[in-house]
């Protein structure tokens, strides 16, 4: 049919563009970056171009690879941790509002203290080993989860959840089949706030105290003042912010309903 | 722990009992709203009750409190002789509005009471397969419910409270937005379950066409707050046919019952 | 074998290396002692960990212990390595510093807790210069050097153990003007082995046999800068050049004094007063309480 | 009426429970604190007790309002500058699929770079003065607007559109008349999530380069040993995060239309 | 910029040309659904026209097109010569669903549309309390949807479509929720502003009785794919009394369009 072929192809042009859209304006910041570096009189010492950046990723690949997984594996674990003990507030939030009105000010208190003023209670009680980074990855991440997952549960109208007591359902059934799913769109919001604090949190906890990982090469390379090697952690931290977002954003795609766009 | 007997065991109608129940809802401006007064009203096992009454009166809280999903402000509503706490486990509802949830596709959603039963899922699917195929909707089963139509949705919830055969079933104006032709089918295909599977059924309708033609009784109520002004049994032999409503009895009792809502004068007349 | 675990203040530097020959030159093993070297996440936490007795030894800058200890934390030195911290001020040679008095109108980069210029007053005053007439510009610590590189400001501290050679090494073609603070009279205590009261009393005998034959690697290190240094390159994950860590491992063992008489580490009363007087006239902390709660030389008693 | 003065003293009794709840829990955990640091035998070195930090508050008063108002300050600027470009930009990328793809990897990216690591950057261009902890404070709430507002408004309903575009609304009327409105609760939890972070964000900024603000008292006193000092300062920033936290949700009350909770 | 001038300049019903549309929808299983298929309508200036069909044939789908609330997919729409390519200001629309605001009041929901198009509210406060009285809600302008019963959220969803007094009124199916008196008094209702305001009325309903009673033109669509299989003009005179339903001509006209109807064979039949 005419109609489809035509549909065809603009889905395809589309598909494309959008594909394209993120690495188009990767390259562009990175040109001007490039160009800009030398045109502002910046010493590589405080900005190294990114083509310096790069060339010293591919050379201390292996290097950068080995922290990189250490990083990423405090990331996760903290963030799943996080995910579950965060829906779990949500919950007990969302059912009692005297835990709400008590729970609230802690969690928020426990948010904004400065966790890198907390290094020596850390070390004292967590070690140098995998533990700080686990927590801090945990404690930055849950905040958001719980946040966003009471929005959404607080979102289902009330009549949904008469639809399913009345067949009988126990709070049980009702949450896994109607306030979770109805509550996905808000809880994946908080899941991509959380991700990337989660692999801030990670990087803290290896300032902290680490003798691996990105922000401890980081932390190691800039205390050196190798600039190159600081920059190259600092990207490699952002990319793994992304691909963890993007690896997020994939899942989301699949376990949300994705409702026709009201635009 | 849920039975998991076979489907026919749990299909005798249950009774209810209404005992002298008022609601008030607290309104948000912190005034009281007195939607049922004093409601008493007592349902046999299986048999087939209409209401009718004004837009506003209080027949879908009367059918909320009976379903167990709101608490009665006095009074108590007893089913099987057992005070309604919570929503009773034999009881299916259709509600006023479809309530289909919008991630789960025509079949999925037929399938939750299913579901949250506990029973097995293709135990039921010929049921629902055959549900779907008589309202009309034989082809819809993988589609999701943003891509029916306003009386496409209301049978398939429907079906959903059907699938479950509920020796209660509370249908809150079912074939509202139907057209009179699909509607007619529909009502006659209830009538038929009925008389086979012999459940309790309380049915809201605006049409008095639509209670005289299935209830053994239609109860009329009073505009808010809501009372029930007439109880009226309906002496006609079953199975009825469609025709039937150009019978005499059948005009009689429609007369009757249009007869006391003008009565009450429900909305302001030239 | 004892078990001794030891916790530097910071990340790995030049200054760490004789730790590192020690042992993997067997030193320690040798006096019967199983040594963990464990980099750190600042005075603070090490010192924490010190007294909650997680660690037995914390290698920081002396005038951080100092001021940790008038603070009432139950820890004390127990040796000395760095009586006079080798620190530098350096400047361009176009507006360069090289004696105290070039400082004058100059513009500082300093930070919080930054031993170099902490006491600049003192420092300024003691070469009859007046502080007023120098102007500082506080700022986080690893933006300091950056700031000085993109000329921000005029001057800025930096340590002959640690960055200064990598700093040199980077700018090869800058000839940077480097003032000695040690030189003009500065004497702030760097690095120190402290451990807590209770250790002291616990377990003398194996901090001393680590004091020991920490002092036998500093002996050797002197000797062989370049063996100290290829050692702690090797426990580096992403070590400066071998020249530069050369270059730090020199001054680092250069700046050790080996006392007459006594074995290196060993502390003068007077090294403390004045570094408490110093630490008073900066305003950190009161009047010092008797010396001895400060140090102790009993470890290194033959 | 029985039934009224019934109600009315129970939503009294609910109404004192759930004031109290907060500080009840707050005091148990000062309790707590207070008993458990001389049992785990920890010297008030690395934690002092809550005694020991109110009586510093309360000695230090002066010091301390003076520089929580320049924190408050940096905050709540920041974050003011936050929710407006952070609606904005979810304007934008709820609007343009294309935009979305191009922008979500950049903001991941800059949420997840460690900001300290960027000091050196920082101070060179934004100097030392207010508009360093201006820009983190604004950088660190950014993000998780930007997601809530976008979550926000993917989830009206495309009937609500249509309902406002019969009427010959145009886009911009459809925002404010529709959007906006149904958006609000996501919106709010994106920017109670955000406000702490503002705080955080401020502390660190202060941290890059200040001589006032409670992060510069922490860190001050921290260098000195001054623990009881630094506890001070980290629990006056935790109280800043808790007092901004609840204002928000004080004007969420008033101005997001409280439904029936589906409890 | 609108138009600030006065109600009455704004009141003579606009013409709607419907030319050979054609409507498919893409499901998510990416199949396509022929909803619409080759319709062709033109309505005078004024008139009345009514619309019957079974459920899912298209009528709604219909409406949106001439709404401009979705594109057609061949075909075009005019309104007064006009194509139609976003929603024309003219336009008024009463959803098969209420669609009221749940955060705005009765009374702030009926205002929506006057705040849209930049009118001055107190001007329409006046009209908009007595349509509230005229629908049996005088009480209710400041309580909120969630305070009222599913028929009195149609008839608030009724009074803010009649506000604007719109050129041209779309209305599905909106007495659907309303009990058998209730729609009576509105039918009349709606009869009368009709005559006075002059207006062009496309109604969607599923009574027959409904559609003859007030309509110049009924069509009957046919099962999806819609086409329009009769288009009936209904020659009595007015203002109809309802008392007339029973009139020969009234029932023949019935007869017809039910015939139809029942040709097409809407449901499986016994
Ligand atoms: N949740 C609620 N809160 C407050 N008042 C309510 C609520 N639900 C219903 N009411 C009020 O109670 C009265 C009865 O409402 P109900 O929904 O039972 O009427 P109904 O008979 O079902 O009407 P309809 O035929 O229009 O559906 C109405 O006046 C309504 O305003
Ligand atoms: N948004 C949509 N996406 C996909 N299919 C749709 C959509 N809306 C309607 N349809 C399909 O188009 C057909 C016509 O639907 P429409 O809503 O126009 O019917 P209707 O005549 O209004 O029915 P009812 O009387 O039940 O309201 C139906 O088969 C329905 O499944
Ligand atoms: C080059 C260099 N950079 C940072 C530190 C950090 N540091 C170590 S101890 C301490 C005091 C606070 O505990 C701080 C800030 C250092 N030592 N050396
Ligand atoms: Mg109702
Ligand atoms: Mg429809």
């Amino acid at each position: 049919m005419d109609v489809r072929q035509q549909r065809r192809k603009r889905n395809l042009v589309r598909a494309i563009t959008e594909t394209a859209a993120a690495p188009v304006l990767a390259l562009l910041i990175l040109a001007v970056w490039q160009v800009g570096v030398p045109l502002a009189g910046l010493s590589d010492f405080i900005l190294p171009t990114p083509w310096q950046i790069l060339r010293r990723i591919a050379v201390d690949h292996q290097l950068i690879a080995t922290h990189a997984s250490v990083t990423l594996f405090e990331t996760l674990a903290g963030f799943a941790i996080a995910a579950v003990t965060g829906v779990g507030t949500a919950l007990m939030i969302f059912y009692s509002r005297l835990f709400e009105r008590a729970i609230y000010p802690l969690l928020v208190a426990l948010q904004t203290i400065p966790k890198v003023a907390l290094a020596p209670l850390l070390v004292l009680y967590l070690g140098y080993g995998f533990a700080p980074k686990l927590f801090l990855a945990f404690l930055l991440a849950f905040f958001p989860i719980v946040i966003a997952t009471v929005v959404g549960l607080n979102g289902l109208d009330k009549a949904m959840v008469n639809l399913t007591r009345s067949m009988g359902a126990n709070e049980w059934q009702t949450f896994f089949k109607v306030r979770l799913p109805s509550a996905l769109p808000s809880l994946f919001g908080g899941l991509k706030v959380g991700i990337s604090l989660a692999v801030i949190g990670a990087v803290i906890g290896e300032y902290v105290a680490a003798e691996k990982g990105l922000g401890y090469l980081q932390l190691q390379a800039s205390s050196q003042f190798d600039t190159t090697l600081s920059f190259a952690s600092m990207i490699v931290i952002a990319a793994l912010g992304v691909v963890t977002f993007w690896s997020l954003e994939a899942m989301e795609k699949r376990a949300v309903f994705q409702r026709e766009a009201a635009r | 722990m849920r039975d998991p007997a076979p489907a026919t065991a749990r299909l005798h109608g249950v009774s209810v009992a209404i005992e002298n129940v008022t609601k008030i809802y607290e309104l948000r401006d912190g005034s009281d709203l007195l939607a049922l007064d004093r409601v008493d009203l007592a349902i046999a096992p299986g048999a087939f009750v209409a209401i009718v009454g004004p837009s506003g009166c209080g027949k879908s809280t009367l059918l909320s409190l009976v379903a167990g999903l709101a608490p009665v402000s006095t009074g108590k509503i007893l089913i099987d002789g057992e005070e309604v706490k919570r929503p009773h486990e034999k009881v299916g509802v259709v509600f006023q509005t479809d309530l289909l949830l919008y991630w789960r596709t025509v079949m999925d959603n037929i399938m939750l009471p299913v579901e949250i039963k506990g029973w097995r899922r293709q135990d039921y699917l010929p049921k629902a397969e055959r549900l779907l195929e008589q309202v009309g909707l034989a082809g819809f089963a993988g589609k999701y419910p943003s891509e029916l139509s306003g009386g496409m949705r209301q049978r398939v919830a429907i079906c959903r409270a059907l699938v479950q055969e509920p020796g209660l079933l509370l249908m809150d104006e079912p074939f509202g937005a139907l057209d009179a032709l699909t509607r007619e089918q529909m009502i006659a295909d209830l009538q038929a379950m009925w008389l086979s599977v012999g459940n309790t059924v309380l049915f809201i309708t605006h049409s008095i066409e639509e209670a005289v033609f299935l209830a053994d009784r239609v109860l009329v109520m009073s505009p808010r707050p809501g009372r029930i002004d007439l109880d009226r049994t309906i002496d006609i032999e079953r199975p009825r046919s469609w025709r039937s409503r150009t019978d005499v009895t059948f005009i009689e009792y429609m007369s009757e019952i249009r007869g006391i809502f003008e009565a009450r004068g429900v909305l302001t007349k030239e | 074998q004892d078990t001794v675990n030891v916790r530097f203040s910071w990340k790995m530097k030049g200054e760490y290396g004789t730790y590192f020959l020690a042992q993997e030159k067997g030193l320690f093993k040798a006096a019967g002692l199983d040594v963990k070297l464990g980099e750190g996440a600042g005075a603070q936490a090490a010192l924490g960990a010190l007294i909650q007795g997680q660690e037995d030894i914390v290698v920081l800058p002396g005038v951080f212990a100092l001021s940790a200890i008038q603070k009432g934390i139950p820890v004390k030195i127990i040796a000395l390595y760095h009586p006079k911290t080798p620190v530098t001020l350096i400047t361009y040679p176009e507006k360069a510093a090289k004696t105290p008095k070039d400082l004058v109108g100059m513009t500082v980069a300093h930070s919080v807790g930054e031993t170099g210029t902490s006491y600049l007053d003192a420092f300024l005053r003691l070469n009859k210069v007046d502080p007023a007439s120098v102007k500082r510009t506080l700022m986080n610590a690893q933006a300091r050097v950056p700031a000085f590189i993109q000329k921000q400001v005029d001057v800025v501290s930096v340590y002959q153990t640690n960055d200064l050679p990598i700093i040199r090494e980077q700018h090869k073609g800058t000839d940077f003007v480097v003032m000695d603070m040690v030189e003009f009279g500065l004497a702030v205590p760097g690095m120190a082995l402290v451990t807590s009261d209770q250790n002291l009393v616990k377990k003398p005998d194996v901090l001393k046999r680590f004091l020991k034959a920490s002092a036998a690697a500093v002996r050797d290190a002197k000797a062989d800068p370049m063996a100290a240094t290829q050692a702690i390159r090797k426990a580096w994950p992403s070590p400066p050049t071998e020249t530069a860590v050369l270059e730090q491992v020199k001054a680092t063992v250069g700046a050790i004094p080996v006392p007459a008489g006594h074995e290196i580490g060993w502390m003068e009363e007077k090294t403390i007063t004045d570094a408490l007087e110093l630490l008073k006239s900066a305003g950190e902390i009161d009047a010092p309480k008797p010396a001895a709660t400060y140090y102790t030389n009993v470890l290194l008693a033959p």
